[in-house]
């Protein structure tokens, strides 16, 4: 099964890089999004796939009855989570104000801090 | 979208989200839930209050700006890390307390992991709140 | 001993939440000036009882190693811990005079002060994952700090940096998730253990390879360090100070961290990339440099020019070379960063940092014409100051391993870095100003002179000292790369003596 | 304006005793080494050390023997002269005070690297006098001329330096010490070494930048932008001197091979011959003097190539002997300067009448520089043809070239010393009068020097030239006696052909000037190879800044995306470490799976493709919740919940964004679209086959096996999950909250902080 996923993040990796490696900040962002999905996906597969079993105990017992998920990646994908969504929600609103301050999305007409004439 | 019912009806979905939100924050530890998720939803109920009344009417039911109660849940998690340097253990080291304990329960636990779970609960709202409330009142 | 260990990251976290809840008075760089000093206090303290006992670790949380998060210091963290200290109560006291008020009210001190803890997260982990996050950390806080004030320029900068940071962070993060897939473990003092028992070793190296892009661009590396020139000169001096003294060096450090305790499989391969990159990027940096003509331009470019040095230390992986490295990464934090806030002064009394609007500086301003002598000069590697010390090191380390070219081209970039130096010094020192303005630093009153003018001189004795007296950082280095090059004792103290 | 002028008094006093403690400080450091004169007379070496660097091999030793002596005694000595001279030339010069910080900072490097026995101390002083002579070239910092002067002087002798430094270190680790005294008895062991060519190489390239030999002469001339008693001391006298110092140093060393021995006599030949040249065309009294500094010190370093008593002689006498001549007429050049306001030759003429004792002691120094007996410069013209005809080169051309270097500078002496004086007066800027005291005691004191010496050559033979050959060279040499009379032998009959050609070429002086000048046009001039040079190199940066550093942000993401996938597929395809292609479990594949892969998969797709935002961001919605979905088959309950909220508020806020923002354009336009999409779909590949391959396999459970047992028995939780993030990990979460309050703040600040700066 961690063959599928892996070709899937495969996929979103793709389709990620091609939209980043546009002019336009908008479709970077969605690449963005797309990346970061990619690489909570490849963090969970790395930790290998369970199928049903959730990594929680049981009341009444002291350790999980039968072989569960990984819940390490579970835990660290969860960070990435947030993580990526904090960055994400901070980019967003520069890209916002980028669009307020310079007037364009288009990141080849961004040459306010590097000027052309150098 | 001023209607008296709609507001009516907001203040109610904010009430419960936040009742919701608390739950699926303490009863984080044992099953699917804790600080994060119960976060985002209060963020949500508020966010669902500042479309239907306004943000200015959100920022006033909140009372507190919500930039400083990001930081104070970071705060928070920061102190309920610190405890333990008072029982001398390493930092981060969870402290327990159980309520009327037995033998066969544990009985309620009272413990510095959920002040740091309230902490997250309070740094995820805060933040998001902060974001959306200025990003609504940038129009 | 794990309390000494997360003091450095905890002060810094709490001064921040005190400094945004009193943001709007002046408690709030009061605070961040107070967690500053704190932070030294407690980086010193953690210095001296490496300096007694060797690598010493703790576990938060109070979970073993390698289940728990560990915090590690050998002498190469401590140093780095007690560095950024030492230029985070520098910058904070200069942050006093230099950020204006209407900036300070958006939390600008608690933002600073997260961005110092995140780099002491980032030195002090011992635990991948961990400094995962605080590169987050530091990553967030620097951009807010970077587009702080929302100037057309920062917010053109700030996008580039935001948008190139953020893909070496996925890298990172994938990179992470590998090794993982690999190991079953993110403590790296249980990764150095583990990694050799790695069965398919190519694989081991394409992850590093995948690091070392990923690192690359935190530290600036040719061909990836597009988005420090694009950014360094656009935000408020005291944050431009704060990154180019430490956010590419976390890079450097992460760099030599893993490149000397978990990836040392395929030294002939990894860095003998590694050593092309240290080439290039002294070359290119040292080249950018000087096609600019701005103050802080030219000082971004140095950097990316400079960490190249870093990293040929790191690349050439002998114990000189090592001790180089190190020494290099010490100096240049503090000379770097003092320069930049020079460049701030420089701004305030003959208003701007683009070289043909200014002058005069040299016959009207005279103490600030010695405290940008002393940074500069000891970057071009003048004796006798500290830049001196850290390129004779590195040329000779190189020049032992028989690598003339390497030592060769070092040298003549050192050459290139005395010719863009002395262009900021000839033409915003010794060309009188174009306006036929007299910058004189009276102009400023005396709240705003002080704060500005004692960073600049504590970290300018500093050099000195460092040059003048450099034995003991010498021997300092030399313990140092030994750790690093022999990293049993920090498995050991990680792991416990069993491991 | 009123208060500048209220504490200009108190300042001028301040100025007043910078200068004369300044000069206290050379007098009284001369006095010092003169009681060196005895001891070392005597044979003795004195030394001192002390660690500095005992890790690297660096300590702070200083050594005392006839070599160092001579140059200490001239640097305090002329540096006193200087100073004192200084003080009147300088008065009321708004940065008085900082000249004579530099010109003692100065005179400290000089001393350091003269007595330094450490090499690297060596070099540390070395480079101290490159930096205090480049403040003090560009002292005039106002004029542009000035500061190219002095970077050029900086970059010139910088290179070197560093050449210097890495030969050092290589000489270092082939003698396995620093310390020169150690070194100096290694000689055979160092030539043959594997390495003594390039130390060689290295070492000259210091020595013949800092003293200005061809071809990196160009930078002397152009120091003269410094005032007139900096050019006297340190273009002259000293710090040029600095990398004939090093050669006589290192000369035990590395000398007494054919490499060393042609390398210093053809740079040393043709800097002095060309000099002379250059000299007789130059109009600039100042300008003269240089090109004769230059050609003293290509003699110099012609016979320090050779290993013979003579040569050598010649060689410490020479250095003496123009040290002082050379002072005092850059001091007179100074005085005219100051007093005429102009140094033009030929505008000057008559100025005898006016000031009777520059007059004088022009004269004197100009005998000595010509080399008429009995002066000191007669001495050392004589030895330097005894010199010249024991080399083992070619002591004809050596010879020849002295002659012809001698005779021209015979014809300079008259050109500075001369007719400035005694031809018929000329209107000057300023009508000249006698200088005041202060200004005239160096040159009397040195003029006269030259003459006392000459008469009394013992004075200095003894205690200074013997031991100073005797340093210089560590095979037995006989060092050659000073004295005015040696009988009629060939140097003397050359000597004579010196005066009688020196005189011809001085009446047809204006004439040849004419000629050199008209030919100097058509020759290709190294000073504006300069720019050039710089000029390419600031082009060459420029295009390699605009190349890369762009400034286009697609260019730089293209840059990192395609680094990434050179290095880490090469390194794949290199180490060949891909596992091959898996196969595919079709058989567990359920309809749920099939739906997930379908919806990411589709929702990406659209996401990539369409020019719409709503498209786009319903596509962005079906990827999160397959992602979501995916958690939630493979067991993650919490992250398949938090993914969904997380992925509806990207949605939401995305959503509220982008109707702000513009529309998307079409991307059909771009060419490079196809590459991207190549490198796109290469990079997706490159992380399927190494996610496949790491993946294929158990992994070591043994974290999440302790989780799973401590999380409810030590830490008290049964959601393992949260327990590692609240617990076991809580340091992450924390960090993470750090994250997401900064990311609100920051962007709470950034959309607040623009409203309050458009205000």
């Amino acid at each position: 099964m961690e063959v599928v996923i892996s070709v899937l993040v495969g996929a979103l990796v793709a389709a990620a890089v091609y939209l980043m490696l546009s002019r336009d900040l908008l479709r970077f962002l969605l690449g963005l999004i797309l990346i970061s999905n990619a690489a909570n996906l490849s963090i969970f597969v790395a930790g290998r796939l369970t199928t049903g079993a959730p990594p929680l105990i049981a009341e009444g017992q002291d350790f999980p009855a039968d072989q569960v998920a990984n819940a390490l990646p579970q835990a660290l994908v969860l960070t990435a989570i947030v993580i990526g969504f904090g960055l994400f929600a901070f980019t967003l609103v520069l890209t916002l104000k980028a669009y307020k301050r310079l007037g364009t999305l288009d990141t080849s007409e961004m040459r306010i801090a590097e000027p052309r004439d150098e | 979208m001023n209607s008296i019912i709609l507001r009516a009806g907001a203040r109610l979905l904010v009430a419960i989200l936040l009742v919701f939100s608390v739950f699926m924050l303490l009863r984080g530890h044992n099953v699917p839930g804790g600080g994060f998720i119960g976060g985002l939803l209060g963020a949500v109920g508020f966010i669902v209050y500042a479309i239907s009344c306004g943000t200015a009417e959100a920022r006033e039911a909140l009372r507190y700006p919500p930039e400083n109660i990001a930081l104070v849940g970071l705060g928070a998690s920061l102190l309920s890390g610190l405890v333990s340097m008072v029982f001398g253990d390493d930092p981060f080291t969870g402290q327990w307390l159980f309520l009327g304990a037995t033998e066969d329960d544990k009985g309620l636990p009272l413990s510095t992991v959920l002040i740091f779970d309230i902490g997250v609960y309070l740094v995820v709202m805060g933040a998001i709140l902060a974001l959306v409330f200025a990003l609504e009142e940038e129009v | 001993m794990s309390w000494l260990l997360s003091l450095p990251i905890l002060i810094p976290f709490a001064a921040a939440v005190i400094s945004f809840l009193l943001k709007d008075g002046p408690g709030g760089r009061w605070a961040s000036v107070i967690g500053s000093g704190a932070m030294l206090v407690s980086a010193i303290a953690l210095m001296s009882s490496v300096l007694d006992q060797g690598v010493v670790a703790g576990q938060m949380g109070n979970w073993p190693a390698s289940f728990g998060i560990t915090l590690v210091a050998d002498l190469l963290s401590a140093v780095m811990v007690l560095i950024t200290a030492i230029t985070g109560l520098a910058v904070a006291v200069y942050a006093m005079a230099d950020v204006k008020p209407d900036i300070e009210r958006l939390g600008y001190h608690a933002l600073f002060q997260v961005l110092i803890a995140g780099v002491a997260g980032a030195f002090l982990t011992g635990d991948l994952f961990n400094l995962y996050v605080w590169f987050e950390v530091m990553l967030i806080a620097s951009f807010g700090l970077l587009v702080m004030g929302g100037s057309k320029e920062q917010i053109d900068g700030g996008v580039k940096y935001v948008a190139l940071n953020l893909i070496s962070t996925i890298l990172f993060m994938t990179g992470i998730g590998l090794l993982y897939a690999m190991t079953g473990t993110l403590n790296l003092a249980d990764l150095a253990r583990t990694v050799p028992t790695v069965e398919n070793q190519g694989m081991v190296t394409v992850v590093a390879v995948m690091f070392m892009v990923a690192f690359g661009v935190k530290a600036a590396v040719f061909p990836l360090f597009f988005w420090l020139p694009a950014a360094y000169h656009t935000p408020a001096f005291a944050t431009s100070a704060v990154f180019a003294g430490l956010l590419t060096k976390v890079g450097v450090y992460a760099l030599i961290r893993m490149f000397t305790l978990v990836f040392v499989g395929d030294i002939s391969f990894t860095h003998e990339i590694l050593l092309w990159v240290a080439c290039f990027t002294m070359v290119t940096g040292v080249l950018g440099a000087a096609a600019q003509n701005d103050f802080r331009k030219i000082l971004s470019f140095h950097i990316v020019s400079q960490i190249g040095y870093m990293i040929l230390g790191l690349a050439l992986m002998t114990p000189l070379a090592i001790l180089g490295a190190i020494f290099y990464l010490v100096h240049h934090i503090i000379v770097k960063a003092n320069l930049f806030l020079v460049a701030g002064v420089a701004n305030a009394i003959a208003g701007s940092t683009e070289l043909k609007r200014i002058g005069g500086l040299y016959a009207t301003a005279p103490i600030l014409a010695v405290l940008f002598l002393v940074p500069a000069f000891s970057l071009a590697g003048f004796p006798p100051l500290s830049g001196f010390w850290a390129k004779f090191l590195l040329i000779r380390a190189a020049l032992e391993e028989g690598a003339g070219f390497v030592a060769f081209v070092a040298l003549a970039v050192g050459l290139f870095t005395i010719f863009s130096m002395t262009k900021i010094w000839a033409e915003a020192f010794w060309t009188p100003h174009p306006d036929g303005v007299e910058p004189r630093l009276s102009s400023l009153d005396r709240k705003t002179l002080w704060p500005l003018i004692l960073p600049i001189a504590a970290l300018a004795v500093l050099t000195c000292i460092i040059g003048l007296f450099p034995e003991p950082f010498v021997v300092f280095a030399e313990r140092t790369a030994d750790q690093l090059l022999n990293p049993a004792p920090y498995i050991a103290a990680v792991l416990g003596d069993g491991a | 304006m009123k208060s500048d002028a209220a504490h200009e008094a108190p300042a001028k006093a301040g100025q007043v005793l910078s200068g004369w403690l300044s000069v206290a400080i050379a007098a009284g450091l001369f006095a010092g080494f003169w009681q060196a004169l005895g001891p070392v007379g005597g044979g003795e070496v004195l030394r001192w050390s002390r660690d500095w660097v005992p890790s690297a091999g660096i300590s702070l030793s200083f050594l005392i023997d006839g070599l160092s002596l001579t140059f200490a005694l001239l640097i305090t000595g002329i540096g006193a002269l200087v100073m004192l001279y200084s003080t009147k030339y300088l008065a009321g010069h708004p940065h008085f005070a900082r000249f004579f910080l530099y010109l003692t900072l100065f005179m400290a490097s000089m001393l350091g690297l003269v007595l330094a026995d450490n090499l690297i101390t060596l070099f540390v002083f070395w480079e101290l006098t490159s930096i205090t002579s480049y403040l003090l070239i560009g002292f005039t910092h106002t004029s542009a001329a000035s500061r190219r002067s002095a970077l050029q002087a900086l970059l010139v002798t910088g290179a070197g330096g560093l050449a210097l430094l890495a030969g050092m270190i290589l000489l270092g680790d082939a003698a396995g010490t620093y310390e020169l005294s150690e070194i100096r008895l290694m000689g055979d062991a160092i030539r043959e070494h594997g390495l003594y060519l390039p130390i060689l190489i290295l070492f000259l390239i210091g020595a013949f930048t800092k003293s200005a030999q061809i071809p990196f002469h160009f930078w002397l001339p152009n120091a003269m932008a410094a005032p007139t008693p900096v050019s006297a001391y340190l273009h002259s006298a000293t710090m040029v001197k600095a990398g004939v110092y090093l050669m006589a140093r290192i000369h035990p060393t590395l000398a007494e091979t054919d490499v060393w021995l042609w390398t210093l006599t053809i740079a040393g030949a043709s800097t002095a011959v060309f000099a002379s040249f250059m000299a007789l065309k130059q109009t600039d009294l100042k300008q003269v003097l240089a090109y004769t500094t230059l050609m003293a010190l290509g003699t110099l370093t012609l016979f320090l190539a050779a290993d013979v008593g003579y040569a050598i002689t010649a060689a410490m006498t020479f250095l003496i002997v123009h040290s002082l001549y050379k002072a005092a007429l850059f001091l007179i050049a100074g005085i005219i300067d100051h007093e005429t306001g102009t140094r033009e030759v030929s505008k000057l003429g008559g100025l005898a009448r006016f000031m009777p004792v520059t007059t004088a002691a022009a004269a004197l120094a100009a005998l000595s520089m010509a080399g008429f007996p009995p002066f000191l410069g007669f001495i050392g013209k004589e030895l330097k043809y005894a010199g010249a005809l024991a080399v083992q080169s070619e002591p004809f051309l050596v010879a020849s070239a002295v002659l012809l270097a001698n005779a021209l500078m015979l014809a300079v002496a008259g050109v500075v010393a001369f007719k400035p004086f005694w031809r018929g007066q000329s209107a000057t800027p300023m009508t000249p009068h006698e200088a005041p005291w202060r200004m005239l005691a160096g040159p009397v004191i040195l003029a006269a020097l030259g003459a006392l010496l000459g008469i009394m050559p013992d004075l200095i033979a003894v205690p200074l030239v013997e031991p100073g050959v005797k340093a210089i060279s560590n095979a037995e040499l006989q060092p050659a006696e000073l004295k005015l009379w040696a009988g009629v032998n060939l140097p003397l009959i050359l000597s004579g052909i010196t005066i009688a050609g020196g005189v011809a070429l001085y009446l047809v002086h204006e004439r040849l000037r004419d000629w050199l000048q008209s030919a100097g046009e058509r020759a290709p001039s190294f000073d504006k190879g300069w720019d050039s040079l710089i000029d390419q190199f600031k082009a060459g940066a420029a295009w390699q800044t605009r190349v890369l550093q762009s400034g286009v942000m697609r260019r730089y993401v293209y840059t990192i995306f395609a680094t990434l996938l050179i290095a880490v597929g090469g390194t794949l395809v290199w180490t060949g470490a891909f596992g091959g292609i898996p196969t595919v479990p079709f058989a567990d594949l359920q309809m749920k799976h099939w739906a997930v892969v379908a919806l990411i998969i589709a929702g990406a797709a659209v996401t990539t493709v369409t020019n719409s935002r709503i498209a786009a961001i319903t596509g962005l919605g079906a990827v999160g919740i397959g992602v979501a979905l995916i958690f939630i088959i493979f067991g993650a309950p919490d992250v398949a919940i938090t993914q969904l909220l997380v992925e509806t508020l990207v949605v939401v806020l995305f959503a509220v964004a982008a109707l702000r923002l513009p529309l998307m354009k079409p991307e059909d336009g771009f060419p490079n679209r196809k590459l991207d999409a190549l490198i796109a779909t290469t990079i997706g590949l490159i992380v399927t086959a190494i996610l496949v391959t790491v993946t294929d396999g158990p992994i070591d459970r043994r974290l999440s096996d302790f989780f799973e047992s401590a999380s409810w028995t030590e830490a008290f939780g049964r959601n393992i999950v949260n327990v590692i993030l609240v617990d076991f990990r809580a340091l992450d979460t924390f960090g993470e909250i750090a994250v997401v309050a900064v990311a609100g703040v920051a962007a709470w600040a950034l959309l607040k902080g623009g409203k309050e700066a458009s205000k």
